[in-house]
């Protein structure tokens, strides 16, 4: 017997925390701001890992039921939450990386105005995000996933005087909703079909069905629908455009939603339903495909992006399509694995850039960095093990998961070579945006004071030529941040070297239970997934191959940048300048911000200023009223004229109407 | 025959003095038509045996009434008629509507009135017979018209007397003069 | 022996004179004296109806009609001397002051 | 006529005299304010002589209750007494009362000499209310001409201004022209029937054979009486005449007079049995609802508007006429009585605000009342919502009985118009609302303080029309028996 | 169920603010008394109407606290009030937002202050009379007697072209009422009674002569008068306008409870009296509310105005009810009624919210604005939050109602579901785009820069509404509870229609 966990007192804590900090945060001192922050924050942590200690004691799934929230005839949503393998990592990840980077806030936000407002957001996408990872049903989690939006808009526009950062929030909300109209209907299918949303029988349902091999039936449209809300969420192709504006947040905000935690809900809720996918091939191949693409889409503009925010957004983004290859392969547990070990990595390089753009006062120009390594050490080296971990060098974390989904995507069941061999190249794009980050701001000399005297264009000249001594400015020059923010980076830094040592194996069979309960319980004949143990003794002999290909690919990558933007560094100059319109095209993001503008927005507002509110409502249902007032003014002054005033008149209109009535009686009387 | 002949004869006369009070255009010479006709009307009466009302006829309506007419034609000096913009209204509509409706009347009138010839005298009204269903069977009704003569004496009081008060008006234009 | 619808036609003959001066007469004198003519066309119609049920009550009727007329007379003399001091002129087409 | 020596039979009874007994009551009160009036001068005239007049009309009201205990035929089947007539007899004292109550001021603001003035009001009440009674066409004829002959005087009562005295010829001519046509029209009935009694008419409607003369009767009764109501196409007459006469005369002849006229349309229609009505009462009907309320639409007079409403107001309470009897009666009493209420008050309030010649009538002059004098603004704005019709207010009641008569009688055509009507005629009911309210007030109108008689009057109106909008039960219930009476 | 208090209650609450009314006729001009007055009217009428929630009993599924007294024998026109589980909820949002409006008008109306509160007072009776009566004359009556205080207030009280709007206003919906009592009137030429359960007995059992060949007339009689009222897309114009000029108090009502008498009309009548009309029509009126859903938002989207954009946003709300009615189903129904509630108490405390800026600012246009959460964090906080009830964020009141609609539209047809699903995504786009244009980026008007933040009263007035949205969304089951068996109710001929049709 499980014991009661009381699992609805993790999300609430934070939630508490968010309560307290935003009704009387600012009567409260900065220090007493952070402790309850901190402390909400923390609590939950603690009740995660006081779970991790009773593990052994428990029988997953779990299920704890709250209250009824909404009932409507036969339809029944609860507050209940859910507890198995899948939510225990979730749930790690997040409480353990969220705690984390609220320490850091503390430091990184100590001079900001609005402090308490600041943590009671924090709070208050804890709140969401543990409500979405613990949900038992997919209203609830259609709560997080909401409630995380809404936290993500409220920190990306937390400097809200900016115009672009309250511009970016907003778009990270509305381009987030599109995905939720998906996600929505998604749930009306489940709720006309199933007759009810909480996974036990929904899941209990599906298994039941056959899979959709022949064509695209219900759960095909299910899964495409699900997977429209994950492309939101996880700014995967084609609404992937709100994840690099969202960089406007502060850095803390950036690590902890837009790359440890809140973006990988889509992928944490595909891996969910991962019963429905199951059965439907053709949305496994599209999650496939989508995330592919955006993978390598998103990497190509990582390579060429300036500002250190935005290099790690495009890699957040890219990553986040190897997660959901991984799921469009069914390699579910890769791509959980990887969701882990990315939060580590990616959380300390946001945490980190957060520290070099800390240290050098709020600049975020990658050409106007360099030469930091030996002022920053804590950052360079902690940056440096999430450089090589994302890179995907063994032994970091990077390499394992990476790995995992590689191999899975090249012999799995759903994979094919191209998704291998594309993943393979976005893997060498990678390594190379992210040393040439790396290159860019720790190596070379410090370019801030020269960059700032000439135009952008001259950049890598200047550079190229050394021209000028590093003249440290900002807050009293160069310096390395607080301890209290050093002490994730480290340990951050520690997760992201040794993370990946359980291993893609055992990591799948930790989440067998989730992953292949709903198979093994009616193996019927189409469960091509459920084998994996013998499909990898298949493959073994190219495994290893396989694993030096990426590798080397990585390998590549790391001597690119090395060349290009450390030996010599003029030379991604001339190699632009032959590219020309391609480069530009890249450097633009592909003008996809500009077409969405031009294809959707502008048309959509001035259609409706111009043809819905000046030309139906004004033009035409407004001016047939009016006209028809008219009318009817006009034959009221008609029926004015009548009265002419003049008496012979009115016995005239007197007399021909007696007429006419004498006429009808007559004609009456004789009929 | 001859009481075909008397009928046509003073129907005529009644018709032309009709018409004549129309043509005419100064009002003295309509009200004398008028009087030609109401004399005419009572012939008529006298025709059908309505002696007593043929008298009344001449006495009250040719005598009485028609003085009255006579009298304020002279009193506001009454002349020619102008000949102001005529209406509309009462050529286009009313002149045609007045045709129609006689026509379609006097269609009625002769081919479904469904009544036979009388004879000369058919009905004799005597005073006294006449004088009986007055004060019993249309007592009320005599009675009554005591106030509308009442009513009518009031009313020229009010309107025609009090000439200070209308001369107060011409000093005191109403504004829709002014 | 006359038709009685003769003497009814002639009444109606009066009636549709008294309704066409209405029309075209211009003297508010002259157009009261046309609502005379049409009463003297009602009275004839009484008295003709009268012979044909052999209802001496039709004659009777002719009493109250010369009665109201004689009233209406004096009423609406009055009315027009009033209307007269007001306006100074008896064509009708002038007393129009109220339309609209 | 063939016993005379039979006492009984020849002299008129004390029965026969408490069948006239409110006309007597009238008349004799009428008499004694002329006879005083040279008696008094000019400044007690107005109250005494009122005063006089009031309590004339409210002998009236008394006299007709006692009337009420005492049914039947009277003068030798002159005039009947039932609860008809009894209901008319006490509508036309009543809005007699209030016009003689709204006068007080009015006359003194106007410097009209009183005398006169009540005798008349008081006169014309008589054959107002002997229209009700009558059961004979020369009697409702001689009523008839009582009632239209003290209003054309009283219409011209402003001398000094002279659109009064032109309202007044206006209607005089057109007025006699019109009875003219009525009285043709009795003459051509009793030349179908023989006879001019109505019950005698009906029974001989209702035996056979209907001679076609009696169609072209009851058509020139109809041009007639339908002058009387002010029904389209005959209503040409109404704004001009509305517009000229004084205001407290504009509420009582566009109530009193239109009551008793329909009354005598009941009587003609229903009680005589009149053929081919049904038609030509629709067109009426949804002529005059639409002539009037478009001609109201763009009028900038408020007593012209008012007129104009008068017009479309006739116009629904024809559409009862070519209902069923037992609906179709009881609406009619009841929209009568409703309108009575209304429309006195309204204009009691316009006499009161026209202030000396009656000077501010137009909309503009309401501008701002809301502001000015709250309390009457209040008080039109009810009478007002009450002639839209609007619920809790007796025009509610009276239009909706009469649209439920006429869909009882399946005439869903000439509700729909009627219903659309209604909705047009909230626009410019609402119009004069609005100016009231919304408008900046104007300083440059005066408005005096209501005195003690209007006051009264307006309390009278005010409480009929919303009691007939709040227990409509008792009056309709015995309106309907009436109508059950009739059906016997 | 069968105390006096629980057969009195219903004519109290609905009463007592009239009683209101007419004391303060009686009141001297003192303003702050006549406020204070007023403040305690309503108040007591709210504690007062939420003894019928409290006392309402759950599982019973006929109307509640009736009264049915004779009050005019002929026509037979009874009182006769009682609720169910959703009228009761629309009486108790009426009496819940009236003393927030008399606290938000507390400063903005300083002129005929006391016509103010008498007219407010008149309305709440007239709205409450509205959601209680059970009678058809009783219904209309209360019907048209909301049209003219809340005319009166925004021709009087209003701002700009007050007037047009007023007179916009009454004539749209007079006319369209007319229709409606066209409609009355006949069924009680036919039954002989105004009885909503009496015809609808009638009906169901076939006893009404002519009943097949007037019956679509009648639905369409009722739903004209409703669908102007809602208003329903073609319809709609006036809505913005009588928004834009009405004062504040006004505006709270107009979209909070006025805006919902149409759409528990279509409820109560056009789908209690004419249940085969209402499904073979359904299509047409989705489809109107589908492109009233999407229209509005779009056209709301383009406003310079504030209040228009939260006129405009009300169309595309309302549209969600009528799309939630006329998809049949329980979740569509359970839904469409609580996006009426909710949808008063967000939209209302939108338009409180623009009424404080407008009264310092006195204007509406949003191009005056812009980065007012420096100046006013505390308006903006409110501000934020009911923005985010507005645009269904969960957990807040927005979102209960308008899943389950869409939720029971796609149930009914799902293209209709997913298109009406896109208004998920218009409601994110105008609403916080126009909350970025008026509180984020730089103070562009210095004016704006020294706006004092709410006062206490203003929160007072705030509080209870944002207080509201949280618990409508956290716990809907309190109100669910209660309107689910009448949905049921409701909902029942139609499974016999179904059945019939399946029948055949």
């Amino acid at each position: 017997m499980t014991p009661n966990l009381y699992l609805w007192l993790i999300p609430v804590l934070p939630l508490l925390g968010a309560a307290i900090n935003g009704l009387f945060g600012k009567r409260f001192s900065r220090q007493t701001v952070s402790a309850i922050a901190l402390g909400f924050c923390g609590a939950a942590f603690v009740m995660a890992l006081w779970i991790v200690s009773q593990y052994s004691s428990l029988t997953l799934p779990h299920v704890e039921r709250l209250a009824s929230w909404i009932r409507a005839g036969d339809f029944q949503a609860d507050f209940a939450f859910y507890l198995d393998q899948l939510s225990f990592v979730m749930l790690l990840v997040v409480t353990g990386v969220g705690f984390l980077i609220h320490i850091y806030s503390v430091g990184y936000m100590w001079e900001e105005g609005g402090f308490y407002r600041f943590f009671s957001y924090l709070n208050l996408f804890m709140f969401f995000m543990l409500t979405l990872i613990l949900a038992s049903n997919y209203l609830l989690m259609f709560v997080g996933w909401e409630g995380v939006g809404l936290a993500s808009y409220l920190l990306i526009g937390f400097w809200f005087t900016k115009d672009s950062a309250a511009s970016a929030g907003k778009k990270a909300f509305i381009v987030n909703r599109i995905g939720d109209f998906g996600f929505l209907i998604a749930l009306f299918l489940m709720i006309k079909h199933f007759g009810s949303l909480s996974f036990e029988p929904v899941f209990r349902i599906v298994s039941g069905m056959p899979a959709e091999t022949a064509g695209a039936g219900l759960l095909t449209a299910i899964g495409l629908l699900l997977m429209v809300g994950a492309a939101g969420k996880s700014a995967q192709l084609p609404l992937y455009v709100w994840l690099p504006d969202a960089m406007e947040g502060p850095t803390p905000v950036s690590a902890l939603i837009h790359a440890a935690t809140m973006v990988t809900a889509g992928v944490y809720m595909v891996v969910r339903s991962h019963v429905v996918f199951d059965r439907a091939p053709q949305a496994l191949m599209v999650v496939a495909i989508v995330g592919t693409l955006t993978a390598l889409f998103a990497a190509t503009i990582g390579v060429c992006q300036t500002d250190i925010k935005k290099v790690l957004a495009y890699s957040t983004i890219s990553q986040l399509g190897y997660m959901f290859l991984a799921c469009g392969v069914a390699a579910y547990s890769a791509g959980i694995f990887h969701l882990m070990t990315h939060a580590f990595f990616k959380g300390l390089l946001f945490l980190a850039a957060g520290s070099v753009i800390h240290a050098i006062g709020g600049e975020q120009d990658m050409r106007r960095m360099g030469g930091l390594r030996h002022h920053i050490p804590w950052t360079f080296w902690t940056m440096t093990a999430a450089t090589f971990a994302i890179a995907g060098f063994p032994p970091f974390a990077g390499f394992f998961s990476k790995d995992a989904i590689l191999w899975k995507a090249f012999s799995g069941e759903h994979g094919s070579w191209v998704f291998w061999a594309i993943g393979v190249f976005t893997a060498f794009l990678t390594s190379f945006y992210m040393f040439r980050l790396w290159f860019l701001t720790f190596f070379g000399e410090y370019r801030g004071e020269t960059a700032v005297a000439h135009g952008d264009e001259h950049v890598h000249a200047i550079s190229g030529s050394r021209a000028g001594a590093p003249a440290p400015h900002g807050h009293g020059g160069i310096h390395e941040s607080p301890t209290i923010m050093l002490i994730p980076l480290v340990i951050l830094a520690l997760l992201s070297i040794c993370g990946g040592w359980a291993g893609g194996e055992r990591f799948d069979k930790f989440l067998s239970p989730v992953l292949h309960a709903g198979v093994t319980a009616n193996s019927l004949e189409e469960v091509g997934t459920a084998t994996p143990v013998s499909e990898q003794k298949e493959h073994g002999a190219s495994e290893g191959l396989l694993e030096s290909i990426s590798v080397l690919a990585a390998a590549s990558g790391l001597f690119l940048a090395w060349l290009l933007y450390h030996k010599r560094p003029q030379l991604p100059q001339e190699i632009a300048h032959a590219l020309g319109g391609f480069y530009e095209a890249v450097v633009h993001k592909y003008y996809v911000d500009e077409i969405y503008a031009a294809v959707f927005v502008k048309p959509l507002i001035d259609g409706s200023t111009r043809i819905l509110w000046h030309g139906i409502d004004r033009d035409v249902i407004d001016a047939t009223l009016d006209n028809s007032a008219e009318g009817a003014r006009e034959v009221s002054d008609a029926v004015r004229h009548m009265q002419s005033g003049n008496l012979r008149s009115y016995a005239g209109w007197i007399a021909a109407g007696a007429a006419a009535v004498i006429a009808y009686m007559v004609w009456t009387g004789t009929r | 025959m001859l009481h075909l002949f008397v009928f046509s004869m003073f129907g005529l006369v009644c018709v032309a003095g009709a018409v004549n009070l129309l043509v005419q255009r100064h009002p003295i010479n309509s009200a004398l038509s008028l009087v030609v006709v109401m004399g005419s009307l009572a012939v008529e009466y006298l025709l059908l045996g309505a002696e007593f009302v043929a008298a009344v006829q001449v006495i009250v309506y040719a005598g009485a009434i028609m003085v009255l007419f006579v009298f304020v034609i002279m009193l506001l000096n009454a002349g020619v008629e102008d000949r102001s913009r005529g209406s509309r209204v009462a050529m286009l509509f009313g002149i045609p509507g007045m045709l129609i409706g006689s026509v379609l009347v006097a269609w009625v009138l002769l081919e479904r009135s469904g009544t036979g010839n009388v004879a000369v005298g058919a009905l004799p009204g005597p005073p006294k017979v006449i004088g009986w269903l007055l004060f019993h069977d249309f007592l009320l009704p005599f009675e009554v018209t005591s106030v509308l003569v009442l009513i009518a004496i009031l009313g020229a009081v009010v309107l025609a007397s009090h000439p200070a008060s209308a001369r107060e008006a011409s000093s005191q234009p109403d504004k829709r003069e002014g | 022996m006359v038709p009685l619808s003769y003497y009814l036609v002639l009444s109606g003959i009066l009636f549709a004179c008294g309704v066409t001066g209405f029309l075209i007469k211009r003297n508010i004198i002259t157009i009261f004296m046309s609502i005379e003519l049409m009463l003297n066309g009602v009275n004839l119609s009484f008295v003709a109806f009268a012979a044909q049920w052999h209802a001496l009550s039709g004659q009777v009727f002719v009493f109250f009609v010369m009665v109201v007329a004689a009233a209406e007379a004096t009423v609406g003399l009055a009315i027009i001397i009033a209307v007269y001091r007001t306006r100074e002129t008896l064509n009708v087409d002038r007393v129009n002051l109220l339309k609209l | 006529m063939n016993s005379a020596t039979d006492l009984v039979q020849v002299i008129p009874q004390a029965a026969d005299y408490v069948r006239i007994l409110p006309e007597i009551v009238l008349t004799v009160f009428g008499m004694i304010v002329m006879v005083l009036d040279p008696w008094m001068d000019d400044r007690r005239s107005q109250r005494t002589l009122g005063t006089i007049a009031l309590v004339g009309s409210l002998a009236a009201l008394l006299a007709t209750l006692f009337q009420s205990q005492y049914p039947g035929l009277g003068f030798w089947n002159m005039v009947r007494v039932d609860s008809f007539s009894v209901f008319f007899h006490f509508l036309v004292a009543a809005v007699t009362a209030v016009v003689i109550l709204t006068s007080y001021e009015y006359m003194h603001v106007q410097r009209i000499r009183a005398g006169e003035y009540y005798a008349l009001v008081l006169f014309g009440a008589v054959g107002m209310s002997l229209m009700s009674s009558a059961v004979e066409l020369v009697l409702i004829f001689i009523a008839l001409e009582i009632s239209s002959i003290s209003t054309y005087i009283l219409a011209g009562f402003r001398r000094r201004a002279a659109i009064s005295s032109e309202s007044s010829v206006k209607y005089f001519l057109l007025g006699s022209f019109a009875t003219a046509f009525f009285l043709y029209g009795v003459a051509l009935m009793f030349g179908a029937t023989g006879s001019t009694s109505i019950s005698v008419i009906g029974d001989a409607l209702r035996s056979g054979d209907i001679p076609i003369l009696a169609y072209v009767g009851v058509a020139f009764m109809f041009v007639g009486l339908g002058f009387k109501v002010a029904a389209a196409p005959f209503h040409v007459w109404t704004p001009d005449v509305y517009e000229g006469a004084p205001a407290p005369v504009v509420g009582f002849m566009s109530t009193a007079p239109k009551a008793a006229v329909f009354a005598v349309l009941l009587r003609i229609m229903f009680e005589a049995d009149a053929p081919g009505r049904l038609w030509l009462i629709w067109v009426a009907a949804a002529l005059s609802m639409t002539v009037g309320n478009l001609g109201a639409l763009v009028q900038d007079n408020v007593k012209r508007l008012l007129a104009y409403s008068s017009i479309a107001q006739a116009g629904y309470m024809l559409i009862a006429f070519a209902a069923l009897p037992n609906n179709g009666i009881p609406a009619v009493m009841f929209y009568t009585a409703a309108y009575a209420a209304m429309n006195v008050g309204a204009f009691a309030v316009i006499s009161h605000i026209g202030g000396e010649g009656e000077r501010y009538v137009t909309l503009e002059d309401y501008e701002g009342l809301g502001r000015r004098s709250p309390l009457l603004a209040a008080i039109l704005t009810i009478f007002l919502l009450s002639l839209i019709g609007i619920p809790v207010t007796g025009g509610f009641f009276a239009k909706f009985y009469v649209f439920s008569a006429a869909l009882q009688a399946n005439l869903v055509g000439l509700v729909i118009i009627g219903v659309l009507n209604s909705a047009v005629a909230s626009y410019y009911y609402l119009r004069l609302i609005v100016v009231m309210y919304m408008r900046e007030a104007r300083e440059d109108v005066p408005v005096s303080p209501i005195p003690l008689g209007l006051g009264t009057a307006l309390a009278i109106s005010l409480a009929a029309t919303i009691y007939l909008g709040v227990l409509p039960g008792r009056l309709l219930d015995y309106a309907a028996r009436t109508a059950a009476e009739w059906a016997r | 169920m069968s105390t006096t208090l629980d057969n009195s209650m219903l004519t109290l609450v609905t009463f007592i603010p009239l009683a209101g009314a007419l004391l303060l006729l009686l009141f001297p001009r003192r303003d702050r008394d006549i406020r204070l007055f007023a403040l305690v009217v309503s108040l007591l009428d709210f504690v007062l109407s939420l003894h019928l929630p409290v006392h309402f009993q759950r599982g019973q599924t006929a109307f509640q606290y009736e009264v049915n007294n004779q009050w005019i024998s002929n026509p037979n026109i009874h009182y006769h009030m009682g609720v169910d589980g959703v009228s009761m909820w629309l009486v108790v949002l009426t009496t819940f937002l009236t003393p927030l409006c008399v606290l938000i008008s507390w400063n903005s109306i300083h002129e005929r202050v006391k016509e103010f509160f008498i007219l407010l007072l008149v309305l709440q009776t007239a709205l409450i009379g509205v959601f209680v009566a059970l009678d058809l004359f009783l219904f209309y009556f209360f019907w048209e007697a909301t049209l003219i205080p809340m005319a009166l207030l925004i021709g009087i009280y209003g701002h700009g072209r007050r007037v047009y709007a007023a007179v916009k206003f009454f004539l749209y919906t007079m006319v369209a009422s007319m229709f409606m009592l066209a409609a009355i009137l006949w069924l009680y030429a036919k039954t002989g009674t105004f009885d909503f359960v009496s015809i609808q007995t009638a009906i169901h059992n076939g006893q009404v002569e002519n009943f097949t060949g007037a019956a679509l007339w009648l639905f369409l009689g009722f739903f004209v008068a409703f669908a102007v009222k809602v208003p329903v897309f073609p319809f709609h114009t006036w809505l913005p306008d009588a928004h834009v000029e009405a004062p504040t108090a006004g505006s709270v009502l107009l979209a909070g409870v006025l805006l919902k008498m149409g759409t528990y009309g279509m409820f109560r009548f056009n789908l209690g009296l004419f249940p085969e009309q209402s499904r073979s029509n359904a299509w047409w009126i989705m489809v109107l509310a589908l492109i009233g859903i999407v229209y509005g938002a779009l056209v709301a989207m383009v406003q310079p105005n504030m209040k228009k954009l939260i006129a405009y946003s009300s169309i595309s709300h309302l549209g969600f009810v009528v799309l939630g009615i006329f998809s049949f189903t329980q979740a569509g129904l359970d839904g469409a009624t609580f996006v009426m509630l909710a949808h008063g108490v967000s939209t209302g405390a939108l338009f409180m919210l623009a009424g404080i800026l407008y009264e310092r600012r006195h204007t509406y246009e949003i191009a005056e604005f812009g980065g007012l959460a420096a100046p006013m964090p505390v308006y903006a906080t409110f501000f934020l939050f009911i923005v985010l009830a507005s645009v269904g964020l969960p957990l807040l009141n927005g979102f209960v109602g308008e899943f389950l609609v869409l939720s029971g539209a796609f149930r009914d047809r799902a293209v209709y579901g997913i298109l009406g699903a896109t208004g998920v995504i218009w409601s994110a786009c105008y609403l916080l785009w126009m909350y970025q244009r008026v509180f984020y980026g730089k103070v562009t008007h210095p004016v704006n820069l020294s706006l004092p933040d709410l006062s206490g009263r203003e929160r007072a007035a705030l509080w209870p509404a944002a207080a509201a949205a949280l618990v409508m969304g956290v716990a809907p089951l309190l109100w669910l509870n209660s309107i689910d068996p009448a949905v049921q109710t409701a909902l029942a001929p139609f499974a016999q229609l179904a059945s019939k049709v399946v029948g055949r």
